[in-house]
This record gives C-alpha cells, structure tokens and sequence, in this order.
C-alpha cells in the first residue's frame, strides 16, 4: 500500500489558511511580548477596551463602509456585467479589451493622486458619493474583465435559442443569462465588495478623511508602532468579509467551485 | 409564398459556404433538406433565423422583408443540430420555456408540457438536468421546446438524428400532427433519405452551397445522386 | 471669491467677541494625525465634546499628516478651489515650510487669539520653526524634544556621543540604525551639530560650504560602520513607526524619536518594556514645537480660531499633559498662568518611564534651518542607502 | 437598431473604462513637465532629464520586474499543482469555503503578519531561540526588508495563489477538462502527458490574460512593500509615491516622470502582447 | 473471447438502467447495438470503457478481470456520442493527438493525419478550431482522433450519427478497412439499422437494460421487433 499523502498536504493547506487569522487574534490579545518571549506575557482585552474607548464611532465607519462597498459592488457588478457583454461581442473586442486593461497598467495609487484633481473640480470631495464614484471607477474595470470569459460562442447560442424563441432582451436576461452566470455574479459582487473594503489610498484622498470608513479609520494602527493595535485594526479589517463570505458560501459555492 | 429566400451570400472568410440561394417555400409546407456534410446546411437556417447575417441577399417572410429583423421578432423558431439545452433548467422547464416567455398562465403550461412530455416517451424525465439525459433525450427535450411555441415557421436541424428507429417513427408521426394542427410551415434538414420522404411536401438538395428543390418527389427518387436507388437495392437485397 | 477674502482679511482684525460669533455653531474640519489611541482619546472624547459644549462647534476630525496635507493643498490650489475641505491642520516644522512654500496658510491670526497671551513668543524655541519666524501664522500646541531610547537593563551605559556609539555597534551589531524619515533625518542634523563641533553650528541661514564639510564627515562615519548597523547597514527601516516596531520586538538595541522618544505611551501600551529610558545626546538633540495652522481656502476660519483658541487654554493644555493620556508638553508659560492653574499644573500626574522636557533642556538645539533637511534626505539616499 | 443598443453599452465602458484612466494620463503627463503643479513654473525638460539619468527608475523596473515575475510563477506553478492533485479533496463543503478565506486578506495585512512572523524579532525568530537555533535576533537569517525581496515574494505568493486555485478549479469546470483527460487517457495518454498537453494547455490558454495582469498588478503593488521592502532599489510604486509626497515640493514632479514612463513601457507591453491576432487563440 | 461482460448491473437513484448485461465478443470483431432511446447504450458503453462504476458486474478483457481498473489504463478507446473535441486544438492537432502522445517522428505524424483528413473528407478543415466546424466535421475528427491510434477494443456511440448518406457510406467503409488492417475489436451503437448490419458481425439489441445478442444477421432480419421487415416494405414501396 503506498502512503497516500495528500491528506497531510492539505491538512497543512488547511492550517496554513487559518493560521493567520488564529495569530493576528492572539496577537491583538497579547502585550508586552517581544524577542526572545514565545508567549506573551500579558493577555486579555486591555488593547480591545483601549481602542473602543479612544476610536468614538467606530459602529458609525462599520456601517458607511458597510454602505458604500455595497453600493460600490451592486454598481461595478450590474454595469460590469451588462457592459461587459456589449465589449466582448463587439467586433473591436480585442481593442476594447486591452482599454479596460489600462486602469490596471497605471498602478492605484498613482491613479489615485491624478484623479484627485478631477473629483476637486467635480465637487465630488469629501463626500460620500465621491468616494464611491472613485471606488467604482476602480472596482469597474475589474468586474468588466472578469466577466469576460463568460460570453463565449455558448452563451451566445443560448441568447440566440431563446431570441428564436421569441424571448425579447428582459426575458433574455433574467431567464437565462443571469441563471447562468448566477455563480460568478455572486464571486464579482465578493470581490468588487472587497476592493471597495479594503480601499485606502483612493479613499483616504477623495474623501480626505471626512469620509471615515472603517479602513480609514483602522489603517493608520496597521502602519503605526503598536503592533498589538494594528493586529486588532487587522481583526476588524479582515473579519467583517469573512462573515459576509460564510453567509454567501451557501449561494457561491453550490453552483461554482 | 410564405418564405421566400433571394440570392442570399455567406462566406467565413475566403470559404464561400452559401451561393445564390434562391427558393421558395408555401405556407403549411414542410421542406425536407439533404445534403453532405459540411455542405452550409446548417449555415443556411442561421441565416433564416437571423443568428448569422448574410453577406448578401434578401429573406421575406409573409411578403415582409426580414432581413434585418431581428431574430426574437422574427417568430421563427430555429432548432440547435446539437441539443442545447438551457443547463440550469430540468427537462420540463426546459420545454415550458417558451411558453413561460408567453406570460400563459401556471396551470396551462403544466398541462401542456406534461402532454408534450407524454407525446415525446419523456414521461418520468420531467425532472433530471440535462446531463442526466441520455442523448436522444436531450434531442426530444429541445424538439419539444421548439414545438411547443407553435411558431409560423420553424427550421429543424436534424431533430431525430440520435433517436433509434422506432421512436424517430413516432416523433415523425408527432411532428406531422402538430404541423398540421398548428398550421406551421418548416425546414427540416435530415441525412435520412427515409425521413426526407416522409416529411417533406418538397425535398431540396444542397449542393456547393446551393439548394435545388425537386418540382416532384419522383424526381427525387429518380435522381442518382440522392442515393435513393441504392437504399433501395440495399434493402431489397436482404429479402 | 472677492467677498470671501474681505471677510477673511477683517477677520485678522476683528475684535475676538466678532470672531467668537461668526465661529458659533459652525462645523470646523480639524485634518491631524490619529495614529495613537492616546491622542485620539483626547480629541475624540475631550476636545469634541468640549467645544460642542462650549460653543457649539462641530469638530470633525479628519486623518492625514504632513505629505497628506501639502497634497491637499496643492490639489486644491490647482483646482482653484475657494471653499477648501480642511479649516485646521495640526503640524510641525516641515510641514509649516512646504506649505509657506505654496502659500497654503492663513494668518497672521495667532495674536488675536486670546490665549496667547498666555505664550511666551520670546521663546525662541517657539516663536521660530525650521529657523523661520512663525510670525502668527501658526499657533504653537505643544513642545518636546528629541530623545534617544533604549532598555536600561539591556544596555546599561548607552552611547552619548559619536565615538561612543562606534563603540557601541562594533559591540552590538545590527542593534542600531537611521529611519529614512523626518526623525532619522532629524539625528543626523544633530550628529552633523557635533561633527561640526558644537550644539549651535547649524545655527542661521543655510550654509553650503558648511554642510558640505560636514556631511562630507557624516557619510564618511556612516559608511565607515555601516557593517554594524541593522541588517549590515543595506537598508534602513522606511518609518520611524517601523524603527520602533523593531526596538518594541526587541531587534533594535536603540531607538529615538521626538516627543522625548514618545516612551511613556508606549510602555503604557505595553509595546515598550518598562526598562526603557530616554536621554538626550551629549551634544544636544533637537527640541521644537508643532503648531495648529488655519488653511488659507478654510471657509470656517472663525470657527478654526475659536477652536485653537480652546487648545490653547489652560484646561484643554493640562489635560493633554497627563502623562497618562496625551502626555504633550504645554506651551503656556508658568509665569503668566494664575497661581491656581500653575498649581494644577505642576501636580499633573508625571511621567513613569520616560524622560522630561526639564531634563533634557540642557542639551537643546535649534532645528537648523530647513534647506539642511532636503540636502540630507536627498544626499543619505545617494550616499548611503544607493551605494 | 442593434447596432445602436451595442453603442450605449461601448459609451458608457469608454466613459467609466477609459475616460478616468486617459484623465489621470494626461495629468500625470502635463505634472512631469512642469506644466501643472502649484510649485512648478512652466515647461521643462528637467525632471524627465533627472529621472532618466539617475537610473534609479530602470534599476527599479528591473527590480520590480523580476519579483513580480518570480511570484507571478511560482504561484500560477503551485495553484496548477494543487488544483491537479487535490481537486476533488477542494470541492467539499468545507474546504470550498476554506480556499476562499485568503481572498478576505488584503495586502496590508498580508505585509503586517509577514512582517511580525520572519522578522528577526518576529514570531519564528522566537522560536527559533527557544529552540537553540539562534542566541541573538541578529542571528536569525533576513527574511523581511531584504535585498532578494523574499518577505515581499513569500506575501504576494500567500495572497494571489489561492485566487489563482480558485481560477483553475473553475475553468477546470467549465472547460470539461476531466472529461477530455479522460478522453486522453483511453487515447493512450500517462498521467504526465495529460497534464502537458491538456490539462496546462487548456487552462493556461484560458486564463494567461488574467495571469498577465496579476503580473501587472503585483508590479504595481504598493502597500506590501512599502512594509517588507529594503530602500533600494524600491519597488516602483513605492518610489513613485515617495518621489509624489517627498519633501522638495520642487521636485513633486519627479514622481509623475516614473509614473508615466512605467505606464509607458507597460502600456506598450501590453499592446504587444494583447493586440496582435493570435492564430491559435479559440473563441471564448 | 477477447471481451466478457458478466451480470453488469448500474442504476441511476431509482432507475435500474442496465439490468444484468451479458455477452461475449471475439477478438477483431464488431458488435452492433440497436436499442430505443434511453435504453441504457451509452451508459453500457461507459461501463465498459471505465467511465461509470458498475453496481456490480465483472469486465474481462483478454481474460483479465478490468472492473477497477482506470479507464486509462484499460486500452479501451470510447468515442463520446457528443462530439467531444480538445478546445484548444484545430483539426489537425486534435487527430495528431493520440500519435503525439507515441511520440511518433513528427514528418510520419504529419503523412499520418494528411492521411486520415483525406479519408475523412476533411481536405481543408486542417486549421480550423473545433467551434469553426460544422457538425458531421466534428464527428468525423472525433472518429480519425479515436480510429488513429489503434485501440485494442473500439467503443463507437453512434459515430455517424449527423452524416448524410454519402459520407455516411464512404465513413463505414473507411471504419471496415481500418478495423480489419489494424485488427481492432469493436462495439458498435447505432440507430441506423442499414449501418448495424453492415458494421457488425453480430448484432445486439438492447432492450430493458438487457441486451439480446443475435446468433445470426438472419435471425435478426427476421425478428419484426428490430424494423427491419418495415424498412424493406418501405424500400420496396418505393419503387
Ligand atoms: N447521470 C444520470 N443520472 C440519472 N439518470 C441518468 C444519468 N445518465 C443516464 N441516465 C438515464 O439512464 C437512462 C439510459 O441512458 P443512456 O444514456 O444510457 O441511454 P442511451 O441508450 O444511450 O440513449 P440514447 O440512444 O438516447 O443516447 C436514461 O433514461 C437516462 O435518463
Ligand atoms: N464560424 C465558422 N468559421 C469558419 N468556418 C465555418 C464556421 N461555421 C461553419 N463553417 C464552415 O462552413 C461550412 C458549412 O458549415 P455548416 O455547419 O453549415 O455545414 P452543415 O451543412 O450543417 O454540415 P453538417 O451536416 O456536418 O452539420 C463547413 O465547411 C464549416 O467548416
Ligand atoms: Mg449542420
Ligand atoms: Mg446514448
């Protein structure tokens, strides 16, 4: 009999993915705990009470962020998706398809310092609605793309199946279309959400701080000395698309993966 | 005439797969059409239906240039050579497609599919996914759908082409009493010289990408090329 | 946009009670650095409520330090923007010269501020930022100095001078380095002050020919032991923030920073071992005020100045020296404050662990002036980190 | 009429896909010759000069270049193994919801606890001692902010492999590849030479522009190593943005001279690669 | 015999689909399968090549029990009823793919496959990728990738199903000198009756999960169940 390996690989795979969250909660615990200590010598929720105390409306950032990644994701996922189908159709498909590669090519973050300029003009600073026009100018070119393998010479007969029989462009979508394409709709809106989530640097310019999203708020923790802190900003950053994703597994993973 | 097709052109790229074609089709007829494979068959009712546009050439329906209308607005109902079905519907709703599209009401759609599926030997399938089809299921399922929506005009891609004798019989019969019940005027390419005869009021023959109607079925029968004659050795022969 | 600037250039005289009214009930956008929960607790919990309470002021706090604001400004500079995002901006020296640079502030306004009268502007450490006058264009908050920190237990007699730290790291190697940052760049000004012989060398205007000679000698004692510095000296940590992680996980022997090193926080945190001491080098670290200044495209400037106004009182000044809390040291001078605040604030609770402003002052520089800043960054880089 | 409803589709993706990334070009474009910018006066040729003659943006391409390349294979090399081995094991219930974990992961947390786990005073440093490797922090080998950028490589493999599983598993789906590889198999084929000749060539076909622009993603990336990065060379949009906030307001417009000339060479890249007909390519 | 099935029993839920399948086959002969649609053909066959586990059952190849054995490792060619064709692959290279595999020099593999196009009348297809062909192409490829690499045991599901009559023909010809040079044993599913007698050496016919094997052609030309008594009438009618 030979030794079957694989379920200790992936056993490993499987710790290996949890570890992180497992030590990033420990860590935000922990306190005075430094080389060459392997366990810290203090544990308990001094740095949660610290932080709740000092960081006022923390519940208040939980929810704009809540409100604006899900705008951010209904918006990128529903224009992503229906105009997705009007570039891969198209006959220029391949030049319209490396346009939409562009945002990536200009990396984010400078993307961000240049359009800052234009959403002064625009008046869309400091607001809300200018962090999400900003998050989706990002978050857009992504869902494009990622739905570009769908619309392939199969689902094109299918459209033309229904087209013949008589279905009109509605029907089209939410009889077929949207059926098919439920799974990925679901990863995109998963994803979109995750880019707006996590978004800082756009957001901390277009909305110059007065838009306080739990990113924003949390972010500078990360970045600054106390590292116990930035494991705790970590916990709030990484937990919330957690939830969101356990619901969601029910939807996404019967008809995906 | 109800279907009438001039000079209609279609290449993919340097390949001319239809030339000139040119015929006319009565209402209530059912034109049986053969021909070798790779011929532009299947070519040719895209472009009636309005999924391939032609290169040239024009297509009239009821006297009404169609030629750039669009396909759901066309009331024609193309049927896939391969059966495509809708992969996340079961065999029934698969079929009541169309008639959901039509807003007619829950207790007649199930009435009538549950007839349909009668009528197509499926009884007992109503439920399973198109995978859990076998292929000549899959085949019943999409005629089905395509037939259910009484359309005026309706092309059938080699329909029976996976089905054993004996049930390719009866669907030939169905499909003979639902055209004549639901007054609907077909194409209907098959590769069985049989079929061709029995459901053809006229036959073509498509050719280098051109199709020639026979005036008579005699003609047909005659012809040599058809191959006609030697099915007719063939089976005498085994007396 | 005519109207506006009217408006504001009276502001600069009005009497205060005028100001007081037009800042009743307006929202002030206050944009500084919330990277320590001890400053976001006395903002958020303190300062908030209390001009709510006091004059119906809404602060809103928004997070962006140096670069964040520049770039602000200047972004809306060439949008042409009149009625900016931000009233208030917390800042310090380098930020005060890149914003005089493009014209980004508003004032004077300080002296009409009736608590400054509570300042001593004679203080020179106050009065000149980056050896530029401040001339009232930015309200002095709080005082500190640079310190040098380390762990008294395990390192019992720290360096104090150049000769001693060579010592040092040839001992302790990879226990020491220089943050590509305002604070690392910021020691190296105080080690070009003692390679240059004196605490006062840097003093006055830029000097080529001097900055020349010494830097010329820094990067030469760099180089030479950069092989004892962190990670052999083949790369330096990007942040101060980044500096302390490293002393905090115990990597670093030394670390520094201003705000007397910022230990007393930080061993309160429990990111500091409780053995960590500040000190100041022998031939002096660099002691300097940060400021609160009012953007020029504020459109709240009143309510800007009625706010940094209440910094400045007394009650909001002791507050934000408990040595507990903010731990900053106050701008008032003790002479011109009542006997009774002068009491509450020599009972204000003192540091535990960390070092005070009195026991460093002995070995204060001037911050030289700000050209020796964009030279060092500039040349470290060229010198020292690309070679 | 069809024609036209396909146009509002292509208008709108011009105006939200394009129109922001021509804007911000074009600014970045007018900043580095001095044309805009609140401390700059009028048109140069300075900054371009300056840029080019220091070098330090090509050793940074390069740099940049070859770590994204490094990641970009090693993870596309490890997700392909993984999805041929362990597939089935990946489609149970509770491993499906598992592999989706690490996209919950954004980069900076990603640098934060690479950082605190192989940094000399980090987690396996301290066990390291415990366990007698090390006496000394000092000792312990430079896994973070080091010159073979192996704290940064190790961060971008954790955080695009499992998306790059979750590609495969997927097109692996759809594409009926077990199907055709056992087809391939009663053709004859071994194991080996279905995963050549089918399982890879399908697979990879499918997805090389999704690997390609992760490739461009990484080499863009910011915020890991900004936090595992060493000071030179820099990976370019760390340098980018250090040029943009520097101190020397007067040489802001440095920064916008790397931005549009990584755009540039990435850009023309791209252009290369995507736009020529490939004669093999199948419909999609 | 080179092929012995024994008492192969599979269900789908329910459903007993194949219910204790038995026959035997000898080396270098075809067996032809007839059956009415959704009989249980196609999930025989996959039974046999390995690709659905049998309920219980036992397969001897060569007299070697295969029921667990891979479908890899069971040289067992099966050739999908869909025409399954790699996507990334043109014409010529879905062909080439079994002899790449032997690696087979590649100017002998180019003689080899121009060969096989020109037998399967695909002259000019060569380059074209599998969604550029029409249907019958697509089986044709399908069939030359299955027949060129020599298999010892050949299972067809309706390999012809969408030619015409002509090619149909030419293609069972093609099947007939191939087996014979390469001495392959196959089983053979049609629903053509005409090809089941001229393809097999025996025939079978699959009804109610079982499959009754005919002695002789003649037996089954005389049994009124299997159509062919109606074919002849309908021939002769003809005339
Ligand atoms: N995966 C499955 N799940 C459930 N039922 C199945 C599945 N596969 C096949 N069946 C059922 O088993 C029966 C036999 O299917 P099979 O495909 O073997 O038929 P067949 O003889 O090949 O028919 P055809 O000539 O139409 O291809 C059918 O009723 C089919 O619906
Ligand atoms: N999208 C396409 N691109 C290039 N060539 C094509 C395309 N579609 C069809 N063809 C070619 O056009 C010719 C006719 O195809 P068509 O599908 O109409 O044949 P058919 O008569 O339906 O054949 P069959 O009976 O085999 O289904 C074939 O040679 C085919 O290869
Ligand atoms: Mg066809
Ligand atoms: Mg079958």
């Amino acid at each position: 009999m030979r030794l079957n390996w694989k379920p200790f690989v992936l056993s490993l795979v499987v710790l290996l993915i949890l570890f992180p969250f497992v030590y990033l909660v420990f860590l935000s615990l922990a306190s005075e705990w430094r080389f060459p200590d392997v366990w810290p010598s203090y544990i308990g929720f001094k740095n949660w009470v610290t932080v709740f105390n000092s960081e006022a409306g923390l519940l208040k950032s939980f929810f704009s962020s809540l409100v604006i990644s899900l705008s951010v994701a209904v918006f990128s996922t529903t224009s992503g998706f229906l105009i997705s189908k009007a570039v891969f159709y198209h006959p220029k498909k391949r030049v319209l398809t490396l346009l939409a590669y562009f945002p990536y090519i200009l990396a984010p973050v400078v993307f961000a310092a240049c359009l800052s300029f234009f959403f002064l003009k625009m008046g869309l600073f400091g607001n809300m609605t200018g962090v999400v026009v900003a998050q989706f100018i990002i978050a857009f070119p992504y869902a494009l793309l990622f739905f570009s393998s769908f619309w392939n010479e199969k689902v094109k007969s299918y459209e033309d199946l229904v087209a013949t029989l008589g279905g009109n462009k509605w029907q089209t979508y939410t009889k077929v279309l949207l059926p098919l394409a439920k799974g990925l709709i679901l990863i995109c809106f998963f994803q979109t959400f995750l880019i707006s989530w996590f978004e800082y640097g756009l957001t901390s310019i277009i909305g110059i701080g007065k838009v306080q999203t739990l990113t924003i708020k949390v972010f500078l923790f990360i970045k600054e000395a106390n590292y116990f802190y930035g494991a705790l900003s970590c916990c709030l950053l990484i937990f919330p698309p957690v939830v969101l994703l356990y619901f969601n597994k029910r939807y996404v993973f019967k008809k995906f993966v | 005439m109800f279907l009438e097709v001039q000079h209609i052109v279609k290449s993919f790229g340097d390949e001319k797969v239809v030339k000139d074609l040119n015929f006319s089709l009565s209402a209530k007829h059912t034109l049986s059409i053969l021909g070798k494979s790779g011929c532009g068959k299947t070519t040719m009712l895209k472009t009636i239906g309005g999924l391939v546009p032609p290169d040239s050439g024009k297509i009239l329906l009821n006297g009404e240039d169609i030629t750039e209308t669009k396909p759901e607005k066309r009331s024609i109902v193309y049927l896939y050579q391969e059966d495509l079905l809708f992969p996340h519907l079961n065999a029934f709703e698969n079929i009541a497609f169309g008639l959901r599209l039509k807003k007619i009401p829950e207790g007649l759609i199930k009435e009538k599919v549950e007839h349909m599926l009668h009528s197509l030997e499926l009884e007992g399938q109503a439920d399973k996914m198109p995978t859990q089809l076998s292929g000549g299921q899959r085949q019943r399922v999409s005629f089905g759908r395509a037939i259910s929506t009484n359309p005026s005009l309706l092309l059938l891609d080699e329909p029976f082409g996976s089905l054993d004798t004996g049930t390719r019989k009866r669907m030939q019969e169905l499909f003979k009493k639902l055209t004549e019940e639901f007054d609907i005027t077909s194409l209907f390419v098959t590769h069985d010289l049989k079929e061709a005869v029995l459901m053809g009021n006229q036959i073509g023959f498509m050719q280098d990408g051109v199709l020639k109607v026979y005036e008579d079925k005699k003609d047909f029968i005659q012809d040599p090329q058809t191959g006609v004659q030697s099915e007719i050795e063939f089976w005498g022969g085994l007396l | 946009g005519e109207k506006s600037t009217n408006n504001d250039d009276k502001l600069k005289s009005a009497p205060w009670e005028d100001i007081e009214a037009i800042a009743e009930g307006t929202t002030v956008n206050f944009m500084m650095w919330q990277g320590s929960t001890a400053i976001n607790d006395y903002i958020n919990n303190y300062v908030v409520p209390s001009v709510k309470g006091k004059y119906n002021i809404n602060l809103q706090i928004s997070g962006g330090q140096g670069p964040e604001i520049v770039q602000l400004v200047m972004g809306e500079k060439q949008a042409d923007i009149e009625q900016g995002q931000v009233d208030m901006v917390w800042i310090n020296g380098e930020t005060f010269f890149q914003l005089r640079k493009v014209k980004g502030l508003w004032g004077p306004f300080v002296e009409q501020l009736p608590n400054a009268s509570l300042i001593n502007f004679e203080d020179s450490y106050i009065s000149t930022d980056f050896q530029q006058p401040v001339n009232g264009m930015e309200a002095p908050w709080s005082i500190n100095q640079f310190a040098i920190v380390y762990d008294f237990e395990k390192v019992p007699n720290p360096p104090k001078n150049i000769p001693e730290l060579k010592n040092f790291i040839k001992e302790h190697p990879g226990t020491f380095t220089i943050s590509n940052d305002f604070t690392g760049m910021t020691l190296l000004k105080s080690f070009m002050a003692e390679l240059g012989g004196g605490p006062n060398v840097l003093d006055g205007a830029f000097d080529e020919n001097k900055y020349k000679q010494l830097s010329q000698k820094l990067w030469k004692f760099i180089n030479d032991n950069k092989q004892y510095f962190w990670k052999e000296g083949s790369t330096f940590p990007k942040e101060q923030s980044k500096m302390n992680q490293l002393y905090a996980n115990g990597e670093l022997l030394i670390a520094y920073g201003f705000n007397e090193g910022g230990i007393e926080d930080k061993v309160l945190t429990g990111l500091y071992p409780e053995s960590t001491k500040g000190y100041a080098w022998s031939n002096g670290t660099i002691r300097n005020s940060n400021y609160l200044g009012i953007l020029y495209n504020s459109p709240e400037k009143a309510g800007a100045m009625q706010v940094i106004n209440f910094l400045l009182s007394p009650e909001a000044q002791l507050k934000k020296a408990d040595a507990k809390g903010m731990d900053s040291n106050t701008v008032l001078a003790m002479d011109k404050l009542d006997t009774e605040w002068k009491d509450k604030f020599l009972d204000a609770r003192k540091r535990q662990y960390g070092p005070t402003l009195k026991e460093l002052e002995v070995n204060a520089i001037a911050e030289p002036a700000p050209e020796y800043m964009i030279r060092l960054y500039e040349d470290f880089r060229k010198n020292v980190i690309e070679n | 009429m069809r024609i036209k409803k396909l146009n509002i589709g292509i208008l709108l993706f011009v105006l939200v896909g394009v129109v922001p990334f021509a804007a911000a070009f074009i600014y970045a474009l007018l900043y580095s010759f001095g044309i805009i910018g609140v401390a700059n006066d009028g048109f140069t040729l300075q900054f371009w000069e300056s840029v080019i003659t220091s070098g330090t943006f090509f050793k940074s391409f390069g740099y940049s270049f070859l770590i994204a390349l490094v990641a970009v294979a090693i993870s596309v090399g490890g997700a392909l193994w993984i999805t041929l081995k362990f597939r089935q094991q990946l489609e149970t219930r509770f491993m499906s919801f598992i592999i989706y974990l690490p996209l919950a992961v954004p980069g900076i947390v990603t640098g934060f606890f690479t950082f605190q786990l192989f940094s000399k005073g980090g987690f396996f440093a301290r066990i390291s001692h415990k366990l007698g490797f090390i006496t000394e922090a000092s000792q312990f080998p430079d896994l973070v902010n080091d010159g073979l950028a192996i704290g940064i490589i190790f961060s971008f493999l954790t955080m695009i492999t499992p998306f790059f599983v979750l590609l495969f598993l997927n097109v692996y789906k759809n594409e009926r590849v077990e199907e055709l590889s056992i087809l391939a198999q009663s053709l004859g084929a071994n194991a080996n030479q279905i995963s050549r000749r089918v399982f890879l060539p399908i697979l990879l076909k499918k997805t090389w522009v999704l690997i390609v622009l992760y490739f461009i993603f990484l080499l863009g990336a910011y915020e890991v190593p900004l936090i595992l990065g060493q000071e030179s060379p820099q990976m370019l949009s760390v340098l980018i943005i250090q040029e943009i906030k520097q101190y020397d307001l007067d040489k802001i417009s440095e920064g916008y001279v790397v931005a549009v000339l990584y755009t540039l060479i990435v850009s023309v890249a791209a252009i290369l690669l995507f736009l020529p007909k490939r004669k093999r390519a199948y419909a999609t």
